[in-house]
């Protein structure tokens, strides 16, 4: 139970990007994979947020005076994960953008069906 | 069969990642480079809010590129989109007159609430991003509610390019004038927990709020209108 | 002059060739026999010039040399003057072709290609004049379309195999030495181990034997020689192929050297043996399935690969007289084979591209000179006393009896009564016989087409009754490679065991002739009949019914066709076709389901972290 | 002061600048990416001395290193970024004739941000600056591979974007496990610390890096998307795409590699890596019928090649193998750009229908054989000097097993050729004998293209003129100590 809750965020990041690779790798419909592309972008995204935390941590700033700063957590993962955040974004909305644009074009979005482009 | 052989690839993995966990303790003291930040965060930059700091002085530039990957995706959507022939006038079922007067009412509500969380940046949570995100949930509100109004696809476009010139040229300027480095706050600092503090920041968090709102208003335009 | 200027006006020449075409037609063809005369001129300046100059540093910091001695020299005049007869033969067989501005181009570009690989100095200007060469001879090969196109990918797939393994060697040289110049890398090698030097044999051996078509390497070469352009053919076989001989020359006797080469390795299975081995191989199989093969310049091509043999046998031989006799051979190949080449381009020139030796006959009337130029052909390729082949193949014959070689000696004679067999076969249907009706009237070969036959006509006797002139040559060539010098007088050769003096020869021919010539004139008792005027079983024959030139060698043919396949060709087809359906199956990985793609992704992933979990090794 | 920061900036900034120049005048816009690249090349080339003197330090925000971003313009960086500069001019020369049909502006925007995406991972020094970087080039990829909106260009694009976003998140989540361990992001940071962690807990971060990195790069088993993307891009695109995005990518692998984890026992399997990536690459294209298609399997095997090279961990090797991009830069450049107009004027991809055509385009189908000859390694161009490089220093290692892989590679080398020559013969000796009408490319295209082939005949005739920076490109990556040292302070 100890190391469950020492580690229950690791657990949950992982299981994220886990169930996120899962789905890509096994789903045949292109919405789904995409949409584990963005579970496996929040599980890393997580990850990131749990290395940096500390126990009982604050956020880092300063809004009044007398917070300690060693009781702070870690700042840069926090600004990793607000460019990573981005960065899905506009992976996420260029992935849609494509999936409509495939739609037209094959009337499906099964990506067992979308293979003109092989070999 | 595939979904075995994936289990067992991500269960290695996994073992892999475990191991490798063991070095990173969860909860354990701060790093070395947060910590230098935590400490000196202030004096350095003058925000309060060291993400802040961090997000726009000491890693300022991975802000720009991330604002560029954004800009991207604006136009990257656009460029796929563009070629798709619009259908014929869609039927818009006009929303009622509730929703309609709920729109209007809340539409500057939301943008100044955005307005406020990106000015804000370097004092409390928030900050451009989150601030442009909420500008463009306003629009999306009115896209959803008030359905037969348009932005103004020009004036949308010439705020992305100012903002994002915005930043680039308060860059340059520190190379110029702020003992020769991009991106070098060469403002004065201000006082600490005021408004008017910590140099280029709230001036660059103005810009990155008005070209990320502009901008994901831009995606979600293309998406309702061209599909 | 320089050596650096003569490749500049080899070089820029082509360019100049091509450019002037652009303008007119008849200032290209001037420029172009202008710069080929030009360099038959310079180049016979230079004879008896020693030098060695660097003419360029640029590369990787490697000195690249150009050098000048008489193996060098002997080479680059008959490449420059069979380059110039073949231009000149072309002025008027290329002139209503298409591209011909390429096509003139291309063959300068090969001449100063060829000139620069016999001028270099150093290893890295070889292979670099020798890459030029293989690329334009298959922009050449490729010209003819059709057929053309396969003869094309596989010269220069074999090609290609050929130049890699000569950069491993020449890099593996370069890397061990520091040096490519060709004397330091010489006298660096003499110290080193046997295995080394065998190594560096071999992968040389399979770059020049490709070019030279040695017997399982010579695939390529039929089809390349029958689908050129004749000139280029003649060219082709004449002189590109020989850079083969030049290559083993070059790499026996100057790199590695006389005296480590002979014998390097065991008993029988010495270096230089078994490359006489294949050379008589090579001397053999090819000179018989030459007498089965219908089309003119295929028949020539496989004369081509067995001539080569007997290059490779002299030389491989070792002794002063072998030598000698081997590089002689390729001259005098090289005359004939031009000549029997531009004979049989006259023809096709004359019946609009025909080659088919089944559907020629009688041409003899219509164009005495190709005939004339065939006879000597022939004659040569044979061996007739009184041409060039004559001394060459006597040196090499002579060089395998005094070596104690018999079976050798044998293969060489073997070899010779397939010639004499195939090359009849040759004449016969192209030039004797019966005359097929559409024949009747054909183009004239111009003036320009003559003047090369004629000259190669008159080499070819002038090298037979004086073999002095060129033995003198290859005499310093091979003194320089370590040989004794052999005796050599303006009629022949001087040994002890026996001399070859063409002049008691000639003599004696010119006597015995004269007798028959007065036999035959007083004897005659012949009357001519008109070409249709036969008669069988008492009823006139019809026209085109029965004509001698089909299915010659019938019988022959029927025997030999299962034994004289060319089972290398076969092999080769074979393989080719299994590394296609491997590449085949290979892109099937490529499946294009996006899924199986991320698949590949974790599955690259967890391979690499069960491997270090497991064994940690990296 | 010429500052290298202003090398990803000033594209940048007419990047942002674009929309508002398009609103304004929609002719001018085309001619924006031409002068931005001049721009690069001219400060690139500037910097050059200075760098081969030293190595400048770029402290953005003013810094120190372990705490803000800093470019690390050494020997590499700034010969790839000159590599860059001059491919993106010479392709957005070409581009103005060749881009015709739909929306232009954001075409022009894209390829800004492409390249400005490639300099900046060639010249940061932090790991997660590399990353939004990296993320800046494969975005912009997906879209540029669908531009033209046809059924391949989509399919492709999509399956790109899910291998590089997978791709991409492994990056993150190594970047985030190094992190974990160091506490720091700057890569000479990390370099100077990475000795004192345990193997395993370093390998899984490594791997993931390398894989996330590797897809972008092409490395075999990660490439899987490059035959279709580089196919259904727009010609313009795939010579950038095969010359200037994947040798970006498999220089972030090998800088990670050798700077970052000094894993030279991990190069030995890359070795075996890279030939097998070339076999496979050869192979593959060998039997292809799509000309495009074709030069994108190409296009794996050289990156094999380039592999190869480069872990053999010598002097030599590395840069041998910075040579061998160079020229294959050009050389597939060349070839991609030839190819467009060739396919724009037959309209078909397949390289049956291109018989005849070195009637109808003469200099095209010179350009492009020019090309073919450089990638196969004939000389006297410049794919000839980078191979014979290439096996030098394989055989000056005095390995055995090198010998024999280099045999190997030259059997790749010979399928490559066989499949290069009958292109060439279906372009000049197939097809009819008439008199076909002349229909050239462009001759602002065709320019473009010929400074392509000046620079590879020039290059293959002198290499020692880039001897000096491959020399010191190599150093930068054999003494990963002086890395440290010169960031750090």
């Amino acid at each position: 139970m100890e190391f469950l809750s020492n580690y229950i965020y690791y657990i949950g990041a992982f299981g994220l990007i886990f169930i996120g690779l899962f789905i890509i790798l096994v789903k045949h419909n292109l919405i789904k994979v995409i949409i584990g592309i963005g579970i496996l972008d929040t599980g890393v995204n997580l990850f990131l947020i749990a290395v940096g935390y500390i126990s009982k941590g604050t956020a880092p700033i300063f809004s009044k005076a007398g917070l300690d700063a060693n009781n702070m957590v870690d700042p840069v993962p926090q600004a990793l994960v607000l460019t990573s955040i981005v960065i899905g974004v506009a992976i996420l909305a260029l992935a849609l953008s494509l999936a409509i644009r495939l739609y037209k074009h094959y009337g499906t979005l099964d990506l067992r069906k979308i293979k003109e482009q092989r070999w | 069969m595939k979904k075995i052989i994936s289990l067992i690839l991500l269960f290695i993995i996994c073992l892999g990642i475990v191991f490798c966990l063991q070095d990173i303790p969860f909860g354990a003291a701060k790093t070395k480079v947060g910590h230098y930040y935590i400490d000196n965060g202030r004096e350095e930059t003058g925000a309060t809010n060291i993400v802040t700091s961090v997000v726009l002085n000491y890693r300022g530039f991975d802000t720009l590129g991330e604002v560029t990957i954004l800009f991207l995706a604006a136009i990257g959507l656009g460029a796929v989109l563009a070629t798709l022939k619009k259908k014929g006038k869609r039927q818009i079922e006009p929303a009622s007159l509730i929703l309609k007067t709920g729109c209007r009412f809340l539409f500057p509500l939301i943008l100044l609430f955005g307005a406020y969380i990106f000015i804000h940046g370097h004092l409390t949570p928030g900050g451009g991003f989150q601030g442009g995100a909420i500008i463009a949930s306003a629009f999306l509100l009115v896209y959803l509610g008030c359905r037969e109004r348009k932005i103004n696809e020009v004036a949308n476009k010439i705020t992305e390019s100012i903002a994002g010139l915005v930043f680039i040229v308060m860059g340059l300027i520190g190379l110029t004038v702020g003992g020769h480095y991009f991106l070098s706050n060469f403002m004065p600092k201000g006082e600490i927990n005021t408004l008017f503090s910590s140099g280029i920041i709230p001036i660059i968090y103005i810009a990155i709020g008005f070209k990320v709102g502009s901008e994901l208003t831009g995606i979600i335009d293309n998406l309702m209108e061209k599909s | 002059m320089s050596l650096e200027l003569l490749l500049i006006i080899a070089f820029s020449g082509a360019f100049l060739t091509y450019l002037s075409g652009k303008i007119s037609s008849q200032l290209r063809d001037g420029v172009a026999v202008l710069i080929s005369l030009g360099l038959v001129a310079i180049v016979s300046f230079l004879y008896n010039v020693q030098t060695e100059t660097v003419f360029y540093q640029g590369f990787f910091g490697i000195s690249l040399i150009l050098r000048m001695n008489s193996l060098a020299w002997f080479f680059a005049i008959a490449i420059v003057s069979f380059t110039a007869l073949c231009i000149i033969y072309s002025l008027s067989y290329m002139k209503d072709c298409e591209r011909s501005n390429y096509y003139y181009f291309m063959m300068l570009l090969i001449n100063a290609s060829m000139l620069t690989i016999v001028l270099a100095g150093d290893l890295v200007t070889f292979f670099v004049a020798w890459e030029i060469m293989s690329w334009s001879t298959f922009l050449l090969i490729s010209y003819n379309r059709n057929g053309a196109l396969q003869a094309g990918i596989k010269y220069i797939v074999l090609s290609l195999i050929g130049s890699m393994c000569m950069l491993v060697g020449i890099l593996s040289i370069y890397t061990s030495f520091g040096t490519v110049n060709i004397a330091d890398v010489a006298n660096h090698l003499t110290p080193s181990s046997v295995g080394y030097k065998l190594f560096l044999l071999i992968i040389f051996s399979i770059t020049f034997g490709i070019k030279n078509a040695i017997m399982p390497l010579h695939t390529w070469l039929p089809d390349a020689y029958a689908e050129s352009p004749s000139p280029f053919s003649a060219v082709l076989s004449g002189m590109l192929t020989r850079m083969g001989v030049f290559g083993f020359l070059l790499i026996m006797y100057v790199i590695v050297g006389m005296k480590t080469t002979l014998h390097l390795g065991r008993g029988f299975l010495s270096f230089n043996t078994i490359l006489c081995w294949l050379g008589a191989i090579t001397i053999v199989i090819p000179t018989f399935i030459a007498m089965l093969q219908n089309d003119a310049k295929k028949l020539l091509a496989w004369h081509g690969i067995g001539q080569g043999g007997y290059m490779i046998v002299g030389i491989a031989f070792g002794t002063s007289l072998g030598a000698a006799g081997g590089i002689f051979h390729t001259l005098n190949h090289a005359t004939y084979i031009v000549l029997l080449f531009l004979s049989v381009g006259a023809i096709e020139y004359s019946t609009n591209g025909l080659r088919d030796l089944n559907s020629l006959g009688g041409l003899f009337k219509k164009m005495p000179i190709a005939f004339f130029g065939g006879l000597l052909g022939i004659s040569g390729l044979i061996g007739v006393p009184l041409t060039n082949g004559f001394v060459s193949k006597w040196l090499i014959y002579k060089t395998l009896i005094l070596g104690n070689a018999p079976f050798l000696a044998f293969a060489a004679l073997l070899g010779t009564w397939g010639t004499v067999l195939s090359v009849y076969k040759f004449l016969h249907n192209l030039f004797l016989g019966q005359l097929p009706e559409e024949h009747k009237e054909i183009k004239k070969a111009p003036l320009t087409m003559q003047i090369p036959i004629v000259i190669l006509s008159f080499t070819i006797i002038l090298f037979g009754i004086l073999p002095g002139l060129p033995l003198k040559v290859i005499n310093s060539i091979i003194v320089a490679a370590g040989f004794q010098a052999l005796d050599i007088n303006i009629w022949g050769v001087t040994s002890e065991t026996g001399t070859l003096n063409m002049l008691n020869i000639f003599a004696a021919i010119a006597v015995f002739g004269a007798i028959f010539w007065g036999i035959f004139k007083v004897a005659r008792k012949s009357t001519p009949v008109d070409q249709y005027d036969n008669y069988a079983a008492g009823a006139a024959v019809p026209k085109n019914k029965y004509h001698y030139t089909v299915e010659y060698y019938a019988p022959f043919y029927r025997m030999g066709k299962p034994f004289l396949k060319d089972i290398f060709d076969m092999f080769y087809n074979r393989i080719a076709e299994a590394i296609g359906s491997i590449c085949d199956s290979v892109r099937k990985i490529y499946t294009g389901y996006v899924g199986s793609y991320v698949m590949y992704i974790v599955l690259f992933i967890a391979s690499l972290i069960f491997v270090q979990l497991t064994w940690s090794i990296f | 002061m010429v500052n290298p920061i202003l090398l990803i900036v000033v594209p940048l900034g007419l990047a942002f600048a674009l929309p508002i120049v398009n609103l304004i005048s929609k002719k001018i816009i085309k001619y924006i990416p031409v002068l931005a690249f001049l721009f690069n090349l001219i400060l690139s080339l500037l910097l050059i001395p200075k760098v081969l003197e030293q190595t400048i330090i770029v402290k953005i925000g003013g810094f120190h290193p372990p705490f803000g971003i800093n470019l690390f313009v050494g020997p590499v960086g700034i010969l790839f970024s000159t590599l860059i500069a001059l491919a993106g001019f010479l392709v957005s020369i070409y581009a103005l004739s060749y881009i015709k049909e739909g929306p232009k502006e954001k075409y022009h925007i894209l390829y800004l941000l492409l390249l400005t995406g490639a300099t900046g991972v060639v010249l940061t020094g932090d790991m997660f600056n590399l990353f939004v970087f990296f993320e800046i080039l494969c975005i912009s990829s997906y879209a540029l591979v669908a531009y033209l909106g046809n059924k391949a260009g989509i399919e492709s694009s999509i399956k790109y974007l899910i291998q590089g976003s997978v791709g991409s998140s492994l990056l993150l989540l190594g970047i985030g496990l190094l992190y974990g361990q160091l506490g720091t992001l700057n890569m000479a940071d990390i370099a100077n610390q990475i000795n004192s962690i345990s193997s395993p807990s370093i390998f899984v971060p490594m791997i993931f890096i390398i894989t996330g990195l590797g897809i972008e790069a092409a490395i075999f088993p990660l490439n899987a998307w490059l035959p279709d993307a580089h196919s259904s891009a727009p010609s313009s695109i795939s010579a950038i795409l095969s010359g200037i995005a994947i040798e970006v990518g498999l220089y972030a692998v090998i800088r990670v590699i050798f700077t970052i984890f000094n894993a030279s026992s991990f190069l030995m399997f890359f070795v075996f890596l890279g030939v097998l990536t070339l076999l496979i690459g050869e192979m593959s294209a060998f039997s292809q019928k799509n000309i495009k298609r074709m030069l994108a399997y190409s296009s794996i095997g050289q990156i094999g090649l380039i592999m190869f090279a480069i872990s053999l961990n010598t002097q030599l090797g590395i840069s041998a193998g910075f040579f061998q991009m160079i020229s294959h830069t050009l050389g597939k450049g060349l070839l991609f750009l030839s190819v467009g107009f060739l396919i724009y004027k037959t309209g078909s991809m397949k390289i049956s229908s291109f018989e005849g055509i070195g009637k109808k385009m003469p200099i095209t189908s010179l350009l492009f054989t020019i090309g073919a000859f450089s990638i196969v390694g004939l000389p006297p161009f410049a794919g000839f000097a980078s191979k014979f490089m290439i096996i030098k220093a394989a055989l000056t290692t005095g390995q055995l097993l090198f010998t024999v892989l280099i045999g190997v590679i030259l059997l790749g080398t010979v399928i490559e050729g066989a499949y290069f020559f009958k292109v060439i013969q279906s372009i000049y000796f197939k097809g009819t004998t008439d008199i076909i009408k002349r229909d050239e490319a462009p001759l602002i295209a065709l320019i473009s293209m010929s400074i392509f082939v000046l620079l590879i005949i020039f290059i293959g005739v002198y290499p020692d003129f880039i001897a000096r920076i491959l020399n010191s490109a190599a150093s930068e990556f054999i003494n990963r100590i002086d890395y440290i040292r010169s960031v750090l302070g």
